[in-house]
């Protein structure tokens, strides 16, 4: 397949955290997002879904690899202390990778 | 006089506003599968601060704004001095740690809206009268203690936090307590209520009026959901907290009355402001909070505000403060 | 008395109720992109039965409890017995494997709360008085069919299931029969209406009353939609399933209808009584089934509930089972 | 007059809607964080169209088909022929693209049904009495000028399509038109309140009347956001079209204030026809130009309908066709 | 990259299964779970998602890839049956291993 | 493990393109999908999800690997130029490969 690998970073995390999290994925340079309300459960207790301000969402961002493993740090040592959150990286194929 | 408290209070436990909340709090006990969809709590949010800014802006066209700007300015005072009193005794009396003190003194200088409905509502149903245009004190009152709080955390409890740190924390709290949604909604509502008059009012009532009481309930049916949700952590949040989480309320609710009193409002005014001193925020403050001081343990400012204070004045503070207000006024 | 029937018919097909319901058929029909978002029927169906509780419970205070319970185990006993008449019909006449048979009578059983909130709104349109207190039996209905239900489902069916495992399983049915979203709306707000009495309905009639009509309108628009979804599974139901779906509930309304005149309930409270005991649920009994019986087959339930019964009783059926309470009652 | 103009002018920039709608604005410019969830657009918009076809249908009900016919046939010719005068316009002065040129074309042959409502709104709020039956107009209005608008855009602007792919472009438009949700919606409901007449209208009036102008109120907020988005790509669209969007409604309007005139409707409801014809679509046409034109540039047509005519007809637009209409019937 | 390998099941299933997913999803001992409604279509017809009941839901849990694989199997012996429903495994990178 | 590789195929695409992808994702043999509205940003702006005809859908596809090279292909060629769109593929492990 004339597919070209890229890293997508998945963010699971309080609606609270949206702006820091958005901020930090253009600050590494992500050319777009995609984002939707979720429902949780983890470290920080039940989070479902009714009152906006309580809420999580999930943040999905695809990126070259160099700048994944950046936006994973920088999560990790900037926003994973001050909010519920979980972030993991995924392989992806794409097929323009000049778009990310 | 206990007699009437009794009389009033009981309307009050009795009203459907205060059942559909404690419906709710059932519905969470015993693991019901009602759930209200967020679009619904944010249209039943916009709807409830929309209503009650019109009405509140067509009374300031009609009482005149030479009326309001006074009690608005106590208001903003009282709702920036709150926080300076509550934050020693929870720092000191609690053992608290500095940020948590500041964060939990933020929400209780801060309004709670739903609380301050409920209010209108309890008069309404008591036949108390009240100046409408009150809801111009709440409007003022839900930033001012928001920033102070931000303030104090930053400045007497992060070591790490520069200047320049702590200039882009409060610009971003300013911006966020007056472009914030509530604000803006209030704000925005009370200045369309102001400008479109009589006019206005007559041609959007059956909206903003009539249905507003059973609206209120069904709102605060998943109010009760939200707030018992918090009950599992009442025992995480300490003694010390659930006694501040009554008693600062009704010393606030003491203070507000004779403000009020003091500022010539009616009874019915004057309890509305003993309200909005008594009240604690639940969702501004904590989007704060969670911005600008998220250091701050979550658990402990939660729980007091929404799952102690926010039902204990729902259920016995609003008698109590309209009490206060009879007895500032003389007339108890 | 046939001329009768067909004014009353016309009537019934002519409101906005059942031409909205129409309307939401046709929209499936012709593949168009009208979607009733998920919150949406959440909201829609919350004020529905909080309002129909509601309003029960202030009828049930004012006509005194008295009065209310003897309808309401009749109403409960009728709910247990269904079920029971209608199993051996599916087993042995429609050769319905014996899960399904189990499941279908829960269905039959209980009780459709749109199909009553109709009944309501079609009893008022043609000027006939109901006792408001109804409501009540809508409530006791619910849940004994489907406990019923699964336990003939476990009992004749599974071979797998030990005791632990029946009583587990019964455990969960009752649970969510009581703490289930419908029955807990429901009598929860007929408590409430109970308890803040008169004043509690003034303050909140214009939002639970006065738009009523208007809202369940809207309600059958998508519930239109709803039901011509599963049309296209009629075939597979089998003509045998699609005869029961008329004739069953038309059996049990007569049934209903004499209940009702038997234990002293008006002409509209006999139509109500006769609309219970012919609806079926399509809600809260598939959601139990899924749970309890999740070996049945959920095409042969739901298309008879909802694509067949449903759009009957609302149609045809109303306007028959207030000729039936007519009957009984001698006044054709 | 032209004092009369501000007067009408003033009354109309300050109405509830008007005022809501510039706080949305606001509320995107402040970049606060307020956001109407999906569901709940979708439901003010489900309501505002069921509830204008509503009392449309009532409305023709009442005036008798006879009388509607002409004028909805007038309707219908002129959203027909708009697209083919806006065509070369767009083409030559101002050199757009012929698909560019089609699609908004297509937009302004359209018709935007919250202008229409809005309109309603307005000629209430000013005491000016009109046909409620014109949401007919509004009905037919939406779809024939997309479909002119993809013919167009089909034949003079692409070169790969064949006859095949024309025609099947040409079904899915058709199909859209008549089955999508604006356009069913507001027949279905036209037609059910033709059929279920006065009990039907008394029935559901609390809902479907009473509350009609607040919620139009809040739904102007949210549209308030939606435009105000837009206007970043202001610079984008280029002068051209600013000035298009603003004289072409206006030329539109004065056109349409006149067949309204000569058709024989009252002040009011040539108002209503000059705003249909000056209207343009900001939903149903971009759905079809996306699918039937995708090579067309939306942020042309887009801008132009819902950040420049929108708002424009809205605030300034609505008094202007009032005065046209009392200047063709001689009252001015 | 400083990440470790886990697990991600993901399921899709009618809402109707929930309870009885998430009371798997803790049994394996996942920590944690994402859940958020979805349309589906499938071998069971169309799933659209306006009446809650009659919806679908997709879970999503982060485990190590042995307590991911007990969950596939245990999904399958006790639900694949009874619901409609879609599950499968994907391989992710997270920075906090011991969170899952 | 007894599981077997598939691809899913995700698209992020404004809700106008629904039908076009639902149609396309169907002409490629895939027996289901899964959709839910998402917000977003990328090349085309930000797509906040207020009104439905605005925002944007997400679409994920699980197919065989033909397939989904297939699906990736047609979208490239037949949508991508129409429609604000990303695509990609990734590698899962499912327990009933019959099934997709
Ligand atoms: N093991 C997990 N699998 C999937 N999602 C998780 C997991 N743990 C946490 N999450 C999600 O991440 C959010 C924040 O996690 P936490 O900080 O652990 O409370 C939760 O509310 C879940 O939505
Ligand atoms: N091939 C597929 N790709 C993505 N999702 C699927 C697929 N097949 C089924 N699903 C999802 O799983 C749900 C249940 O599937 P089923 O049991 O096949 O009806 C469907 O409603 C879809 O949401
Ligand atoms: N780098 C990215 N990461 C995640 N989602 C993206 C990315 N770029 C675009 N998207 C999504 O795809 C949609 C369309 O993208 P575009 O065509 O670039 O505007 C956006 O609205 C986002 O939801
Ligand atoms: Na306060
Ligand atoms: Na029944
Ligand atoms: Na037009």
């Amino acid at each position: 397949m004339n597919t070209h690998p890229m890293t997508k970073v998945t963010i699971v995390c309080e609606a609270f955290a949206r702006e820091s999290v958005l901020r930090l994925v253009e600050s590494v340079g992500a050319h777009g997002y995609t984002l939707f309300a979720v429902e949780g459960s983890g470290a920080r207790g039940v989070r479902p879904a009714d009152i906006q301000e309580f809420s999580n969402i999930q943040v999905e961002v695809i990126l070259q690899p160099p700048a994944a493993e950046q936006l994973l740090h920088r999560l990790q040592s900037e926003l994973f202390a001050k909010y519920a959150m979980v972030a993991y990286a995924s392989e992806i194929q794409v097929l323009r990778p000049s778009k990310f | 006089m206990n007699l009437d408290l009794l009389g009033i209070l009981g309307a009050n436990l009795l009203s459907p506003a205060v059942l559909f909340f404690v419906l709710g709090c059932v519905a969470t006990l015993v693991r019901s599968d009602l759930k209200f969809p967020e679009p619904l709590y944010t249209a039943l949010t916009i709807y409830l601060l929309t209503a009650i800014g019109f009405k509140g802006g067509a009374a300031i066209a009609d009482a005149g704004i030479g009326r309001v700007w006074l009690p608005a300015a106590a208001a903003l005072l009282l709702g920036t001095l709150i926080p300076l009193w509550a934050y020693p005794i929870l720092r000191w009396a609690g053992r608290l740690r500095p940020v948590d003190a500041a964060a939990i003194a933020a929400h209780y200088g801060s309004v709670s809206a739903v609380t301050y409905i409920a209010a209108t509502n309890f008069l309404r149903q008591s036949g108390i009268a009240f100046e409408e245009y009150c809801a111009a004190f709440l409007a003022v009152m839900e930033s001012p203690a928001i920033v102070v709080g931000v303030l104090l955390g930053r400045i007497l409890a992060s070591h790490e936090t520069g200047t320049a740190d702590l200039r882009s924390a409060l610009r971003q709290s300013l911006h966020d307590a007056l472009a914030g949604r509530s604000v803006l909604l209030l704000v925005g509502a009370m200045l369309i209520g102001y400008l479109s008059g009589k006019r206005g009012m007559e041609a959007t009532s059956a909206f903003f009026v009539a249905p507003f009481q059973g609206i209120l309930a069904l709102f605060l049916l998943e109010m009760g959901m939200v707030a018992a949700r918090r009950f599992g952590d009442l025992r995480q949040a300490g003694s010390f907290l659930l006694v501040f989480a009554t008693a600062f309320p009704v010393a606030n609710g003491f203070i507000g009355a004779a403000i009020g009193w003091g500022i010539g409002l009616s009874v019915g005014g004057t309890t509305l402001f003993a309200v909005l001193a008594a009240s604690a925020s639940y969702i501004a403050a904590p989007a704060a909070m969670r911005l600008a001081l998220p250091e701050a343990n979550p658990t402990l400012y939660l729980t007091s505000s929404l799952a102690v204070t926010f039902p204990f004045n729902l259920t016995l503070g609003l008698p109590l403060y309209a009490l206060m207000a009879r007895w500032w006024h003389g007339t108890p």
